[in-house]
């Protein structure tokens, strides 16, 4: 059994190494400047998505608003939280604007298009998004080290443990080859 | 690939260039360049490996001065239609068409670099990049949004500026238009050429120009022998312009062996 | 490649293709999977001396693989070919049936001592059935002059077991390496020396003649050692010993300090049938 | 083990140093200061051919003189002619263990090296070939199986692996080495089993050596290596499959016969040489035939069925009509002749003039098919363009042949290639004595 | 326990085998793969919000009007405004790539501004009686040239000067009423004039092109006649000579054309009228041409300009260059931020005093008059200037429209017009304003917008909404008077032809453009051959042979100025005894005065 024995060690070193240590050192996290709540801004303020991010007349997507968007109710420091506060300090008085990290960035080579999923397609936000659009807190944008890629674009504690990223072409596949849309490389990628 | 189950019209995206107007200026060149972000040269890049997606050739009619008469053929990735070349040679499926539009696309993440499908290709379409992409300082503030640079190491070509595509299917999509019809859009050599010899559109359309003029006389296409099917017609009211589109020595014995063109 | 990655379809060209490629994959697998699992199994059942031996038999080149009865004339040429392992050969059955070994005549070979009373191995060790129904098993004249007085004896321990052309024990002499072949198959009773005449006293473990049938004895011995003699002299020719040892010329009891040119370690092995 | 030193051994044992320890038995290699003087240039070749690679990897194709015309250079060029001269290994053990040519047994282990030296070396150079090395796995993830080249790939990474597996008994042989138990129980129950990898490397290298031919055959783009064929296949498929089977067993002869010189040994039969050409000869006038109907075929059916007249591929300087003759005739006709010829045959000197005359032919052929096709417009206005490899290109060359070189040294030196040198080796004492 | 080195194989091994059944060595192997995509080396293109941009390129005279694709604030993409009554739409390839400029790596950012300014003057503080002050411009007619008339006046000597021309200022040409047109080397078709007005016109007349070489506008012409090289006056007399039914004499023999093509080319302009003639170097004795065919008045008319404001009126007259004493000036001001034609160095340096002038070039890149000058101010660069770009050549009317500034220039440029003005101590802070002020208080003309594509007659503007509209993309355009003046055309004497030496090839000047562009060009002048760069030479394969030079090898080019390293092309369509040379700074310093040259082998 001795001769078995120094195999196994090297094998079970690799493998919590591989299985529990890589996840972790694979990932580099970066915190979101303001510790926003999409909970808040949807009860207290009864907004909706499209409140904030909009499309533009061209048909591209606004994304996260800048700060002007921000600044039209948080002017001046509405609530009690000590997020608004910093927000108001830090962002709103200097007018800098926030550096946010998207989780959903696509990669430079994808062109992805809201407008037709959103309004031709009809798939609501947390089909994608999961429901980010109710979270109380923004989770720390994670970056593969090597690849640069976003690990998650649902943004929800549980999409965390998995081992695999979100953003991978096979989900969008999955749908568009569902929906009868795959024609070529260039449907999606630019 | 997965052809389409839905109901949509396929298009037949093509060009009719009009060699008779074409002053060879070179802005399709430039203006390709500018919106596909492709670099400049680099130093040491020559015509033989620099990278242009459309490039404009000077022929003649083989006839010493002062009985030369030269025209100008820009000549692009002609998106052949019938067993297009490049498509089947590609290793990893980097290159298909598209049955929706009839583009060949290709795309440079999957592309491994093995440059046989640049063997392929009868009409030197494609372009491999030799060196990573650079731009002078802050010139790479100037890039497309809407088209992902390339990096060294994998072949590029034109692809009717896909970019322009997306962002017309996308406008499509917030005037509240069906997906089942093809869209309008120009190609930025087409929008550039400042004396319109390039028409683009869909073949299908028989009302569109690029189809009639396709349909019309002194309409002929490259190299149409080896049953490529191309999607670029051109025309030209000039024999020996539509004869140098197909034979492999127009001009044989009206001078010296191995002449060639030399600031093609 | 795989059927969930993008790009695959189950069409006739996949299908073809990737059967083709999978069912070599299988096949290079298989081949190093069973040949991994035979060489356990081997390993297991302690087959490495046969292995060894069988692999080293047939390195030998041909004119050495030449069967004994060859060597006596009876037969024209043969091959052996069960790796000088007569027991399990029917033709050698049959042959000494018909025509046993004639008992030998004389002691004295070419100046060379080989006692009739004891069987000799064709790697140069012999076999003496003692009285209490063991062996002794010790290296005959001419690997004795071959080694002359060894430099290291490695002899098996007492109680192993060793088998017929299997180690036996190994002789470091004058950078030369010699494994020297095993006669007999049995337990290792007690060990011996250089000094004492013999090497190994063995418990066979069969007895009678079948359990013998591979050595060599009585009249064999001269026309084999005249054919060992020969093999000797090539390769004390080509392995750079000169001048060779004039015919009929008696090898002298320490070669290797004749020879100090040559290279010890190709004779031994040429002579001790060893790879 | 017991060990008793002997009580009569007062001399200290010779020393041996590991490279002889190494040594296979009986063989008569250089000394060791030889060898590493033999090694040392080859070494400096690797090292230099190493760094024009890294050039190439790390900064990128760009230190070539590859361009948009000539998309494949020198190393496409060379890597199908060593794969073609490498065909030997598998032809080889086609014959000794399917065939069961036994003679041929004589040179298997040293086909199986060079094989695996020529397959290594152009898999090495394509790696450094492609544009993005990174990505070679797409090829394999994401197969496009009508392409010629990922049939090519599949094939030659297959039966690559198959090359390694036949090399491991090789090395496990190794006199040192077979001392493991588990190496030579493993060594001899791989061999047993080899006859299944020989196989299974005779498909593959069918294949990818008729791929590399469809490689050019399948280009309607360019007329003057398009050929029509059987199938998928065109006809040069075929004549692939065929031209590398016929010069596997020169290249063979050729490199037993430097090897023999450089070593100044006798290493095989005279008559294994004599069987290798008389098999070469025989398929090489197979070749030569069948090479000739299909010119013929293409001159007159699909090439000016495509409307481009054949002769004119030839107008284009330096490629004339001699090109075809030299490959043809000079280098396929007239080496199959030689070795047809019992008399040529037997000459060492005719042997292997011819047998390296065919290797020529085989480079000549692959030369044509890469560089001419993709220097010959197919457009009438496009240029026509020269193509001359850059330093970086033709180190990146040389360093698998040093490697090649290197691989095959240490082979020879330290495991049994040619089975039949001890033997050969008494043999010629045996003549000395008389 | 001691461990082997037979455990740490094993060790090795089966770390291996572990891994091989972890996620890791597969997430690598994919993440490099993505990593490939992503690498340093590939830029990646700023997101934003896409709009539209509008102003008027100012790279050449012609000013056409450009829609600017941005993402934010920056331009990424430039291209014509379609629907522009003089431009339509058309955009040439210089500038398509417009916005490139203020990142090109030639480009100067900072420059001795003080000691320029200390140098010029101490300068004029010992200027002698009869030496100058001259600033060259090389557009006249802008708002910046009125600015620098105004600050000349305040010296005693001060000197504008122009580039020579004929047509252009106050004569332009009417293309749209020509139908025939003689052409002597004019690049009619290939950036001449306004390119989207030539191509609007093109459909109207017939074209014959007389050019020793087929150039763009050659092969795109009706006819070409291919003469001899400098025998262009020679063709000029040979027509007049047929218009006015005189012999011919040996004109055919000295143009290489036949007397019948000479004949046919003459008639045609008589008969096919109105005509009108062109010539690339303007020489007198062939614009003259257009006397005899009755063009004035019709294809060549008077122009107004662009109304200016009463107080400017005290200004020096402009003077073209070769009207000055040479070595005469003591102070030249060369004005390079509007490039306009190169004029050649050594015609510029003759006029320089002989000892310590003073010469500054403003410029944004250092390969014009850079070269020469003491100091090189850096000025803005399209599309960071604001300036306004007067009516090219072919406009019968009129215009005014800005170059507005779509990114910001850097913090060191200096404005030409404002740093002579501050020289000579006036105010010239606000002209444009001004020059447009006083444009809407004429009230003539039209005002078209670009991003509504509307015409609005002026009147019906208020004055800051025209300054709005102009800055934000418009152009003002005056109307035509319905009864055109005949203006007396003054053509000097026929230049004096110079004549070979020890050169035995004429050189033929390929166009160029005036001044750097984006390096993108290189897919036009380096990787496909279409244009030729300023350090290729074109030969005939016969004329390379005789030189010693082969295709593709570098060569010499030596001419009366000096020599010059290049690269030869050779083409069997180029006529023997002849080098093509792209017209770029350096060749014209090279030979723009001699055109004669020799090639070596390097």
């Amino acid at each position: 059994m001795r001769g078995i024995f120094p195999f196994a060690a090297g094998a079970a070193i690799m493998l919590v190494a591989g299985w529990a240590g890589f996840p972790r050192a694979i990932y580099k996290s970066r915190p979101q400047p303001v510790d926003f709540s999409h909970k808040v801004h949807a009860d207290k303020a009864g907004q909706k998505c499209e409140d904030c991010h909009a499309f533009r007349p061209d048909g591209t997507f606004a994304g996260i608003p800048t700060l002007d968007k921000c600044a039209g109710c948080h002017a001046a420091v509405m609530g009690a939280t000590v997020a608004e506060k910093n927000f108001v300090e830090q962002y709103v008085t200097p007018a800098r604007e926030p550096q946010w990290a998207v989780y959903a960035r696509q990669p430079e080579n994808v062109f992805f298009s809201h407008i037709a999923h959103v309004k031709r397609a009809q798939l609501t936000c947390d089909t994608c998004h999961g429901d980010h659009g109710a979270s109380d807190h923004l989770l720390p944008y994670q970056e593969d080290r090597v690849s640069g890629y976003s690990r998650n674009i649902w943004q929800t504690a549980d999409r965390v443990k998995t081992t695999r990223a979100a953003m991978t072409m096979s989900a969008c596949v999955e749908c568009h080859r569902q929906q009868g849309l795959e024609h070529s490389c260039l449907d999606c990628h630019k | 690939m997965i052809g389409p189950n839905k109901q949509i019209r396929a298009a037949r995206y093509g060009m009719t260039i009009d060699v008779d107007r074409c002053t060879g200026c070179g802005a399709c060149m430039v203006a390709c360049a500018v919106e596909n972000n492709v670099p400049p040269a680099h130093a040491g890049a020559t015509d033989r490996n620099g990278i242009t997606w459309i490039r404009v050739y000077k022929i003649d009619n083989g006839l010493p001065y002062p009985e030369t008469r030269s025209a100008f053929i820009p000549v692009m990735c002609q998106h052949c239609g019938n067993e297009t070349p490049c498509v089947h040679v590609c290793p990893q499926q980097a290159v298909d068409v598209d049955p929706a539009t009839g583009v060949v696309g290709e795309m440079p993440q999957r592309c491994l670099g093995c440059r046989y499908c640049m063997a392929a290709c009868p009409y030197h379409a494609r372009y491999f990049n030799w060196w990573d992409p650079a731009w002078p300082k802050g010139m790479e503030k100037t890039l497309n949004p809407d088209v992902t640079p390339r990096m060294r190491g994998v072949v590029e070509k034109c692809n009717f500026c896909h970019g322009r595509w997306h962002a017309a299917k996308q406008q499509a999509a917030a005037e509240g238009k069906p997906d089942t019809e093809p869209v309008q859009y120009l190609p930025a050599c087409a929008e550039a050429c400042p004396i319109k010899a390039i028409q683009f559109g869909d073949l299908n359309d028989p009302a569109g120009a690029p189809a009639r003029a396709a349909q019309s006389g002194g309409s002929f296409r490259l190299l149409e022998k080896l049953h490529t099917d191309p999607k670029i017609y051109y025309r030209s009211k000039r024999d020996w312009v539509r004869a140098s589109a197909n034979a492999p020595h127009p001009f044989a014995g009206q001078h010296e062996a191995g002449k060639e063109n030399h600031r093609g | 490649m795989l059927p969930w990655n993008y790009g695959f379809h189950l069409d006739a060209g996949h299908i073809v293709f990737l059967g083709a490629f999978y069912t070599v994959l299988v096949i290079v697998a298989t081949t190093l999977v069973s040949a991994a699992l035979r060489s356990r199994q081997d390993l297991r059942s302690r087959k490495l001396e046969r292995i060894r031996w069988h692999s080293e038999f047939n390195d030998l080149p041909a004119r050495d693989r030449a069967c004994r009865h060859v060597l006596t004339g009876e037969l024209e040429s043969r091959e052996c070919p069960h790796s000088f392992d007569c027991r399990e050969c029917e033709t050698h059955a049959r042959l000494v049936e018909g025509h046993p070994v004639a008992a030998g005549e004389e002691e004295e070979i070419f100046g060379m001592s080989f006692p009739l009373d004891r069987l000799y191995h064709r790697g140069h060790t012999w076999v003496r059935p003692e009285s209490d129904g063991t062996v002794t098993v010790g290296l005959d004249d001419l690997g004795s002059r071959l080694l002359g007085t060894p430099g290291q004896v490695a002899l098996p321990p007492v109680g192993s077991q060793i088998e017929v052309n299997g180690t036996a024990f190994r002789v470091h002499k004058h950078g030369a390496d010699v494994r020297v072949l095993s006669p007999v198959e049995g337990e290792v009773l007690e060990a011996g020396a250089p000094g004492a005449g013999w090497y190994l006293r063995v418990r066979p473990a069969a007895s009678g003649e079948p359990a013998f049938r591979h050595l060599l004895r009585g009249a064999e011995v001269r026309p084999w050692l005249m054919r060992e003699l020969e093999r000797l002299q090539l390769t004390l020719t080509a392995e750079g010993a000169a001048p060779a040892l004039a015919d009929g010329g008696v090898p002298i009891a320490d070669m290797s300090q004749a020879y100090p040119q040559a290279d010890w370690d190709a004779v031994c092995g040429e002579m001790f049938l060893e790879g | 083990m017991r060990r008793i030193p002997s009580p009569g051994s007062t001399k200290p044992e010779r020393r041996t140093t590991v490279d002889r320890q190494l040594i296979p038995r009986g063989v008569k290699r250089c000394s060791t200061g030889k060898f590493l003087l033999w090694i040392l240039p080859w070494a400096a070749l690797l090292a230099f051919g190493l760094y024009s690679a890294g050039l190439c990897l790390v900064k990128g194709l760009n230190q070539t003189n590859m361009d948009n015309r000539f998309a494949f250079g020198l190393w496409i060029f060379l890597d199908l002619t060593v794969i073609a001269l490498g065909a030997g290994a598998f032809f080889t053990g086609f014959l000794l263990y399917i065939l069961k040519l036994k003679e041929l047994r004589a040179v298997i282990n040293s086909a199986v090296v060079i094989g695996l030296v020529c397959y290594t070396g152009a898999v090495c150079v394509l790696a450094v070939d492609v544009g993005q090395p990174l990505r070679a796995w797409f090829t394999f993830w994401y197969p496009n199986v009508h392409s010629m080249l990922t049939e090519v790939t599949f094939c030659i990474s297959c039966y690559l692996t198959v090359l390694a597996i036949e090399y491991v008994p090789i090395v496990l042989k190794n006199r040192k080495l077979r001392q493991v138990p588990s190496f030579l129980v493993f060594e001899f129950e791989l061999h047993k089993l080899v006859y299944v990898l020989a196989g299974v490397g005779t498909f593959l290298s069918f294949f990818h050596q008729g791929s590399l031919g469809g490689l050019y055959g399948v280009l309607r783009g360019r007329p003057f290596a398009f050929r029509e064929g059987f199938a998928v296949w065109p006809s040069t498929f075929f004549l692939f499959i065929l031209s590398a089977a016929a010069v596997g067993p020169s290249f063979i002869l050729l490199t037993t016969w430097l090897v023999e010189k450089i070593s100044r040994k006798n290493l095989v039969r005279p008559e294994v040489f004599g069987l290798l050409g008389r098999i070469s000869g025989l398929l090489l006038a197979v070749y030569v035939l069948a090479k000739t109907v299909d010119t013929l075929i293409w001159i007159n059916r699909t090439s000016p069925e495509i409307g481009f007249p054949a002769a004119q591929y030839y107008s284009w300087q330096p490629f004339g009509t001699w090109i075809l003759f030299a490959e043809i005739v000079l280098f396929g006709l007239v080496p199959a002749l030689i070795l047809l010829a019992p008399q040529l045959r037997a000459r060492t000197g005719w042997l292997v003039a011819a047998a390296a005359m065919a290797c020529a032919g085989v480079a000549l052929n692959r030369f044509v098919m890469t560089v001419q096709t993709l220097a010959l417009p197919t457009l009438s206005f496009d240029r026509y363009l020269s193509y001359f490899p850059s330093w970086q290109e033709t180190g990146t060359f040389l360093a698998v042949v040093a490697f090649g070189v290197l691989v095959y040294s240490f082979s020879f030196r330290y495991f049994q290639l040619f089975p039949s040198e001890r033997e050969l080796k008494f043999g010629a004492a045996a003549v000395r004595e008389r | 326990m001691t461990s082997t080195r037979r455990d740490l194989f094993k060790l090795a091994g089966g770390a291996a085998v572990g891994a091989l059944f972890t996620p890791a060595p597969w997430r690598l192997v994919t993440d490099t793969a993505l990593w490939s995509e992503t690498w340093p080396g590939v830029p990646r293109p700023a997101r934003g919000e896409i709009r539209a941009k509008y102003t008027n390129c100012s790279l050449c005279p012609a000013g056409c009007a450009v829609r600017a694709r941005c993402v934010g604030e920056q331009p990424v993409a430039l291209m014509g405004v379609l629907e522009h009554p003089f431009t339509h739409g058309a955009l040439c390839p210089f500038g398509l790539a417009g916005h490139h400029l203020p990142y090109h790596p030639a480009r100067i950012a900072q420059g001795p501004v003080k000691q320029a300014a200390a140098a010029i003057a101490s300068a004029l503080a010992r200027c002698a009686a009869n030496e100058r002050i001259a600033v060259l411009d090389l557009r006249p007619g802008r708002t910046a040239s009125w600015t620098y008339r105004r600050a000349l006046a305040q010296w005693k000597n001060g000197t504008y000067l122009t580039p020579p021309r004929t047509l252009g200022g106050n004569l332009a040409v009417n293309l749209a009423a020509a139908k025939t047109v003689l052409s002597f080397g004019t690049p009619l078709l290939d950036g001449w004039g306004t390119p989207g007005n030539v191509i609007a016109a093109r459909e109207g007349f017939r074209l014959i092109q007389a050019e020793t070489v087929e150039s763009r506008t050659a092969v795109m012409a009706d006819q070409w006649l291919p003469i001899r090289p400098g025998s262009e006056p020679a063709l000029a007399r040979a027509i007049a000579n047929v218009l006015g039914n005189q012999p011919l004499h040996d004109a055919a023999l000295e143009t290489g054309l036949t007397e019948a093509q000479i004949v046919a080319a003459a008639r045609e302009l008589a008969d096919n009228g109105p005509a009108l003639v062109l010539d690339a170097r303007e020489r007198p004795e062939i614009l003259a041409l257009n006397q005899l065919v009755g063009s004035l008045g019709h294809t060549i008319v008077m122009r107004r300009e662009a109304p200016v404001p009463a107080e400017w009126k005290n200004a020096v007259a402009a003077t073209e260059l070769s009207a000055v004493p040479d070595g005469s000036v003591r102070v030249l001001l060369i004005d390079e931020s509007a490039p306009g034609p190169y004029l050649p160095w050594s015609a510029v340096e003759k006029k320089l005093v002989a000892e310590n002038p003073v010469v500054v070039a403003f410029a944004w890149s250092g390969e014009g008059y850079g070269r020469h000058a003491q100091f090189v101010l850096p000025t803005a660069v399209y599309p960071e200037m604001v300036d306004d770009i007067p009516a090219a050549v072919d406009s019968p009317a009129a215009m005014f429209r800005l170059s507005a500034a779509l990114v910001p220039p850097p913090a060191d440029v200096v404005n030409p017009a404002e740093f002579v003005a501050a020289l000579a101590q006036i105010s010239a802070t606000n002209t444009l304003r001004e020059r447009a002020d006083a444009i809407h208080k004429s009230g003539r003309g039209t005002l078209f917008t670009y991003a509504d594509a509307k015409s609005t007659a002026l009147k019906d503007v208020k004055a800051d909404g025209f300054w709005k509209a102009l800055n934000e993309g418009g152009c003002w355009m005056d109307a035509v008077p319905e009864r055109q003046e005949i203006p007396k055309l003054a053509f000097g004497p026929p230049a004096a032809t110079l004549t070979a030496d020890n050169l035995p090839l004429a050189v033929v000047m390929a166009e160029a453009p005036a001044g750097l562009g984006s390096p993108i060009l290189s897919k036009m002048y380096q990787e496909s051959n279409l244009r030729l760069a300023e350090d290729r030479v074109v030969l005939h394969p016969t004329v390379a042979r005789e030189c010693g030079v082969e295709d593709g090898g570098r060569a010499i080019l030596e001419a009366g100025c000096g020599r010059l390293d290049v690269l030869v092309c050779e083409d069997p369509g180029s006529p023997q005894g002849v080098v093509q040379v792209a017209a770029g700074p350096r060749t014209l310093d090279l030979c723009g005065s001699s055109p004669r040259a020799k090639v070596v082998r390097a």
